[in-house]
């Protein structure tokens, strides 16, 4: 029985819901919920770039900030000098990838142990950090952009249909397309996951010495894998700097990196649906928490997090699974003990 | 098969730190020879194996496959020349199927329709089929490395490097893997590194011992049996030998 | 000529700034294998207690050298009895833990002393060599370094707690076959590093500005300079302090803190490429 | 068994998470004004945001105090961003679509002022920014009334230079505020015959200072001029005491204890003496600073805030906007803008503060004063003082829907 696609409920499941969301939601939501819908979902996007490098290749980055704050500054520069949006979006694809590419051939054929990777994407991040705030003097502009250092860069061009750069999307229209997009990368990173490629790299993640006895050159694979969830992460960026018609060196922090490994963890690794169920939980609670003024945010936001670790040890889709199934059990107590049923934890 | 020496090495050295693993080897393997590697432990089989396998770079010598120079080579390189590796300790793919590990495995010279026919086929001759669908990280040793067997096997290597493949197994695994090896050694060139007697003599016929990083002696299996000096180094200096 | 000093000054305080910073984490990271994200917050810590206590009147230098290792690491123990227990060998969950402990202790700090408290000023004021003044206080850091390094390699070494200690962070089964209480030995080794942070919040509260979001400065430089480090704790981390001290100062002098700083992160990355295993990972391989 | 029970506390959590979030009991049909109030609460900059935060309310009670706006009752929308810039825009647009707020006052950084003042473009909602910064905004629905570099540097550096002497270091905040006021430094000494020896910029997170001490000792300036900006810069103040230089090398300052805090945290000893210039002091005497100071001691009894200019001009942000409504008798903002740009002068704790039609900056009164023992001491006034700054990169009247943060540089 091969696990093909076709077959995968939760597969058809998530699929449903995106496209569900993206052609009602308009008319249901007002302005506002839209407005924060789409932030929603190009976090989104952002999580399932570490989710698919991480979950589907075992490399932990501590650093995807760096590609989602090149992936933006790269669409902010090429908008602005350019003036019009598609070429710009496209270039926060591939500068990031190419980078990625780049850095993945820097670590992967220096035989780094994985801890040692996490810190070294963790390094390239505070030196982009450093460096970009670092230009706040009017020397440091490419073109007609001002890189503004701390500040940022204001008023950045919002996403143009392709061909007309005078025709602005509305809120709506962005949102629906941002929807579009994250359909069409979960299904891209589903394929890749259930091709060859992503069961080969699903091998690596298993046992690294084995892919390589059966012949895969397992350093190509993972700088492969790294190359696409940079690009990803750098078109999140870019899909937050046109969002936001703002951009700045927060884009490169710490926070954002561990933003990422948050909702991954969070949500279970392993899988693309639990981090975007948990951008969307922890993004809710903390702009809620802003609204409630009980005790200091900060406090309430680490106890939770800490919770989480120690409550949901494997992440938020896996446990919610475990207990659906547990429950699934107990109500058909007649079912025998055997549980033929206890099917291998899919992918979803 | 022409007698063309399939693998050779010439003084092979493998150093680590003030130990001399592997002391100036020159060893040779014919085309579809099934050679077993024998001698204590701490004779350096193992790391000689895992020097053909280019997990280890030798410290001096050369290594040569069909005439190509491998020495250094990455351990993937190596494989795509046509070498199928079984690693001392499993290493298998633990969470994932049986059928998936293999599958994988034939996928490296098979399309997709005859790679799965063709895992099947081998979970049929290792005798693992009814284990299918089970995550291998939950299968007894023998079993896995039955698997492993299976996986090397599905890629129809012209030559295989097993390491102890018969550590962990139960008497009837271990008939069923002397058979195996036994067919395999028909269509492909074999080495079995094992220290099994029972497993020794129903598989081998020439064989190389090693001793102390060095090829101590190479003779058919029953001459090196009753070889009092390899004994002696089995069973150590002072031991009365029962005839 | 005596500019030269002042550098060369400059530098072996930069060096014991980074080896106070980061012998907290090398035994807690180092040697114990958790990821404390809270670190930065384990030193504002004893930056507070070391202040609250000194205006309640305590000598600044009991403050300083008793209470807050004192206090920070009985937090220390608590923290690992309810959060990190639990936790060994799921290195990345502990990330995601101590992230979460951290933002509680900015959070709770803020609550309970609020977020402005009235520092305490440099004691010992300054001394001049040649045409220049220095902090006399940088001298005491400087020795201070070297008598907590002194102090962890000769408990390592020639204590039998230190021994334990090693042994069972190498390997905790085998520890525990020969009797040993091993929860024991995690608590004490957790909390003996949270101290040593404690020690080293104390000693820098008069030289920086103390506030509950402080510690954000200091987690970055800390883990870079245990990892440079690598394997063994005290080799490792004085190594990789002394060179990151010395390239980050000296760039620091010649063209100013902004490339001084990025000078530090390069060389860390240039050695994590050359010696992934860190500095001892390498050289020095059997030292401590 | 353990396993279950922590379900059992999941599901419980579960449930309480789900009644907190229920919707607030509505309020009665919107027959109050709302004021959206943007400060951080939590997080590295609660220390600015918490007394802005708590002088608005105290505005706003203020407000209602005396009858109220238009008949209404005037009520506070507040959010905490937590120090975070994806929560400032979400708030903000919550506030401008969702929450229809009459104005905003709030945004600390540049980085979040330039975050929410767009959206509040593109949604017509009235915005006051309260905090100094390194001027140079360009829009018509944003009211600006902090003082900006030119205001401050411009009679700090005579000041300290017959005080002091000829020779300036300049040690800055390496971001846009950090530049500009150095530019701008270097333009005043230069004009009053000084010279500037070097300007050096220090990243946000720098917390050692021992090698730029050591430099400066070598330059040997006449006075220190300092635009440092945020916590980690303290750790120089106290270095630079530490080294017995407070003695030697007397220390100006545009932006130290801005928020208040600093002078609270650094001892007397190395904060005497310290030079700063401001748009206001608590030091002040004026009847309305008294009666000011008086109501915030009555209204927070124990956790009085520290009072700077932050909190100071939000107070006079909410009194502008509430004297606006009064007199345009609406809500309106082109009315509300007519009133504020009609050049009235009013009557505030930090003396008299008009706005200035062309860059809707405020005019106001520029002081010196000096820390002895943790309170500013007021050396000298400066009346009325343009924002010159902004004045030459913005007309208001020329370009009424500008909408742009111009990067002022002098070179």
């Amino acid at each position: 029985m091969e696990k093909t696609l076709a077959k995968d409920i939760g597969f058809w499941v998530m699929l449903g819901i995106g496209l569900a969301v993206m052609f009602i939601g308009p008319m249901v939501w007002g302005l506002f919920e839209i407005m924060q819908i789409t932030q929603y979902v190009v976090l989104s996007v952002y999580a399932l770039s570490l989710a698919y490098i991480w979950g589907f290749g075992g490399i932990l980055s501590f650093g995807q900030a760096a590609f989602f704050g090149l992936g933006a500054y790269t669409f902010a520069v090429a908008s602005i000098n350019i003036g019009e949006t598609t070429v710009p979006f496209a270039l926060s694809f591939l500068l990031p990838a190419a980078f990625g590419a780049a850095l993945g051939y820097f670590m992967f054929y220096g035989r780094l142990s994985d801890v040692y990777l996490g810190v070294v994407t963790m390094v390239v991040t505070l030196i982009f950090w450093k460096l970009i705030n670092h230009t706040a003097g009017p020397e440091y502009s490419i073109g007609a952009a001002r890189l503004g250092g701390f500040n940022g860069i204001p008023s950045i061009p919002i996403l143009n249909v392709p061909g007309d750069a005078k025709a602005w999307l509305d809120p709506a229209q962005m949102f629906q397309a941002f929807m579009g997009i994250l359909i069409i990368v979960y299904l891209c990173l589903r394929l890749i996951i259930a091709s060859d490629f992503g069961r080969v790299s699903v091998g690596i993640r298993e046992n690294e010495t084995r892919a390589s006895l059966l012949g895969y050159d397992i350093r190509r694979h993972k700088v492969i894998i790294f190359a696409i969830g940079s690009g990803i992460a750098g078109m999140s960026g870019a899909m937050w700097a046109t969002y936001q018609t703002f951009i700045d060196p927060n884009a490169f922090s710490m926070e954002m990196s561990a933003k990422a490994l948050v909702w991954v963890m969070a949500g279970g690794v392993g899988t693309l649906a639990g981090p975007i169920l948990a951008v969307i939980l922890l993004q809710w609670l903390s702009l809620k928490l802003g609204t409630m003024h009980i005790l200091n945010n900060y406090f309430i936001l680490g106890a939770i997090l800490m919770g989480l670790v120690l409550l949901l040890p494997r992440g938020l889709l896996p446990s919610l699974r475990l207990l659906a199934e547990r429950l699934w059990h107990l109500g058909r107590q007649k079912m025998d003990a055997s549980a033929a049923s206890r099917k291998a934890t899919s992918d979803v | 098969m022409s007698d063309a020496h399939i693998l050779t090495t010439e003084k092979l050295v493998m150093q680590f730190g003030g130990v001399t693993a592997v002391d100036n080897v020159d060893f040779s393997l014919k085309e579809g020879e099934l050679r077993c590697l024998l001698g204590p432990n701490g004779a350096g089989k193992s790391t000689f194996f895992k020097c053909l396998t280019g997990q280890l770079t030798p410290t001096s010598g050369t290594i040569k496959l069909r005439g190509a120079d491998i020495t250094g080579w990455n351990t993937h390189d190596i494989v795509n020349l046509g070498v199928g590796i079984k690693t001392q300790v499993p290493n298998l793919f633990n969470g994932i199927s049986v059928y998936e590990n293999i599958r994988m495995a034939a996928r490296r010279k098979h399309l997709k329709p005859m790679a799965k026919e063709k895992a099947e086929q081998m979970m049929e001759k290792c005798g693992v089929s009814h284990l299918a669908r089970r995550e291998v990280g939950l299968l007894a040793h023998g079993q896995r490395q039955l698997v492993e067997l299976a996986m090397v096997l599905a890629e129809e290597p012209p030559l295989v490097l097993l390491d102890e493949p018969a550590a962990g197994m139960t008497g009837d695994e271990r008939d069923r893997l002397a058979d195996l090896v036994l067919e395999t050694a028909r269509s492909a060139a074999v080495i079995v590194v094992e220290h099994d007697m029972a497993f020794i003599r129903r598989i081998a016929k020439f064989v190389t011992v090693f001793n102390r990083g060095a090829i101590f002696r190479e003779a058919m299996i029953d001459e090196i049996l009753s070889d009092r000096a390899v004994q002696e180094i089995y069973l150590g200096k002072q031991a009365d030998v029962a005839a | 000529m005596d500019y030269v000093l002042i550098i060369v000054i400059e530098m072996l305080r930069a060096i014991s700034w980074l080896v106070l910073l980061a012998s907290g984490l090398a035994i807690i990271f180092g040697m114990m294998r958790v990821i404390n994200f809270a670190h930065g917050e384990f030193l504002m810590l004893g930056g507070y207690i070391t202040i609250m206590s000194h205006n309640a009147g305590v000598n600044l230098w009991i403050a300083m050298l008793v209470l807050a290792p004192l206090c920070v690491g009985i937090f220390g123990i608590l923290v690992e009895r309810f959060i990190i227990r639990f936790l060994y060998g799921r290195i990345l969950d502990s990330l995601l833990a101590t992230w979460g402990l951290s933002l509680l202790m900015v959070g709770g700090v803020t609550l309970v002393f609020g977020n402005t408290v009235q520092g305490v000023s440099t004691p010992l004021g300054g001394v001049s060599i040649g045409a220049y003044q220095v902090p006399f206080y940088n001298f005491v850091l400087i020795g201070f370094a070297a008598v907590l390094m002194l102090a962890i390699w000769s408990v390592l070494k020639f204590t039998k707690a230190g021994l334990i200690a090693r042994a069972t962070m190498q390997n905790p089964d085998m520890a525990e076959t020969l009797g040993i209480r091993t929860s024991w030995v995690y608590m004490a080794t957790f909390g003996i590093g949270s101290a040593v942070t404690g020690l080293a919040g104390g000693l820098l509260a008069p030289l920086t500005g103390v506030v509950p979001s402080m510690g954000v400065n200091f987690v970055g430089q800390s883990f870079i300079t245990v990892i440079t480090g690598g394997a063994s704790m005290i080799a490792g981390t004085l190594s990789a302090s002394t060179l990151l001290g010395t390239i980050s100062q000296g760039m620091t002098f010649l063209t100013g803190p902004v490339y001084g700083d990025a000078a530090l992160l390069l060389t860390a990355l240039v050695l994590l490429r050359v010696l992934p295993q860190g500095i001892t990972g390498r050289i020095f391989k059997k030292s401590l | 068994m353990t396993k279950l029970n922590r379900r059992g506390f999941l599901l419980a959590s579960g449930a309480t998470a789900a009644t907190l979030s229920a919707p607030s009991i509505l309020r009665a049909a919107a027959d109050t004004i709302k004021v959206g109030g943007l400060h951080d609460l939590s997080g590295p900059l609660d220390a600015s945001g918490i007394p802005m935060n708590q002088v608005l309310k105290l505005a706003i009670d203020e407000v209602n105090a005396t009858g109220g706006l238009l008949g209404k009752e005037v009520e506070a929308v507040i959010y905490d961003p937590q120090s975070n810039m994806s929560l400032y825009s979400q708030y903000a647009t919550q506030m401008a679509l969702k929450d229809r707020v009459a104005v905003v006052q709030g945004g600390i950084t540049s980085a979040s002022r330039e975050t929410i003042r767009p959206i509040f473009h593109r949604y017509q909602t009235l915005y006051f920014y309260n905090t100094l910064y390194e001027g140079g905004v360009c829009d018509r629905n944003e009211i600006t009334l902090g003082t900006t570099p030119a205001q401050t540097v411009e009679q700090l550096i005579p000041h300290a230079m017959n005080l002091w002497g000829k020779k300036v270091y300049t040690i800055a905040a390496d971001y846009n505020y950090g530049h500009i006021t150095a530019a701008w430094v270097k333009r005043y000494v230069e004009a009053n015959g000084g010279e500037v020896l070097e300007t050096e910029f220090f990243p946000l997170d720098v917390t050692q200072f021992g090698s730029t001490i050591s430099k400066i000792q070598a330059a040997k300036p006449d006075l220190v001029l300092s635009a440092l900006v945020g916590t980690a810069h303290l750790g120089f103040y106290r270095q630079w005491a530490a080294s017995g230089m407070k003695a030697e090398i007397p220390i100006a300052s545009t932006t130290f204890a801005a928020g208040g805090t600093d002078a609270v945290i650094l001892t007397p000893e190395e904060g005497n003496g310290i030079l700063t210039s401001y748009g206001y002091y608590t030091s002040i005497d004026n009847p309305t600073n008294a009666a000011f100071k008086a109501k915030v001691k009555e209204a927070y009894p124990d956790d009085t805030p520290i009072l700077s200019e932050l909190s100071e001009v939000t107070w006079e942000g909410i009194m502008v906007w509430a004297d606006a409504v009064r007199t345009a008798g609406s809500l309106d903002r082109e009315a509300l803008l007519e009133v504020m740009e009609s050049g009235k002068s009013y009557d505030m704790p930090a003396g008299k503060v008009s706005i200035d039609p062309k860059t809707h900056h405020a005019i106001r009164d520029v002081y010196l004063a000096e820390l002895q023992d943790q309170e500013f001491i007021i050396k000298e006034t400066f009346p009325q003082v343009q924002p010159k700054d902004t004045q030459m990169v913005c007309n208001l009247e020329e370009t009424p829907d500008a909408n742009v943060h111009h990067e002022i540089s002098l070179n």
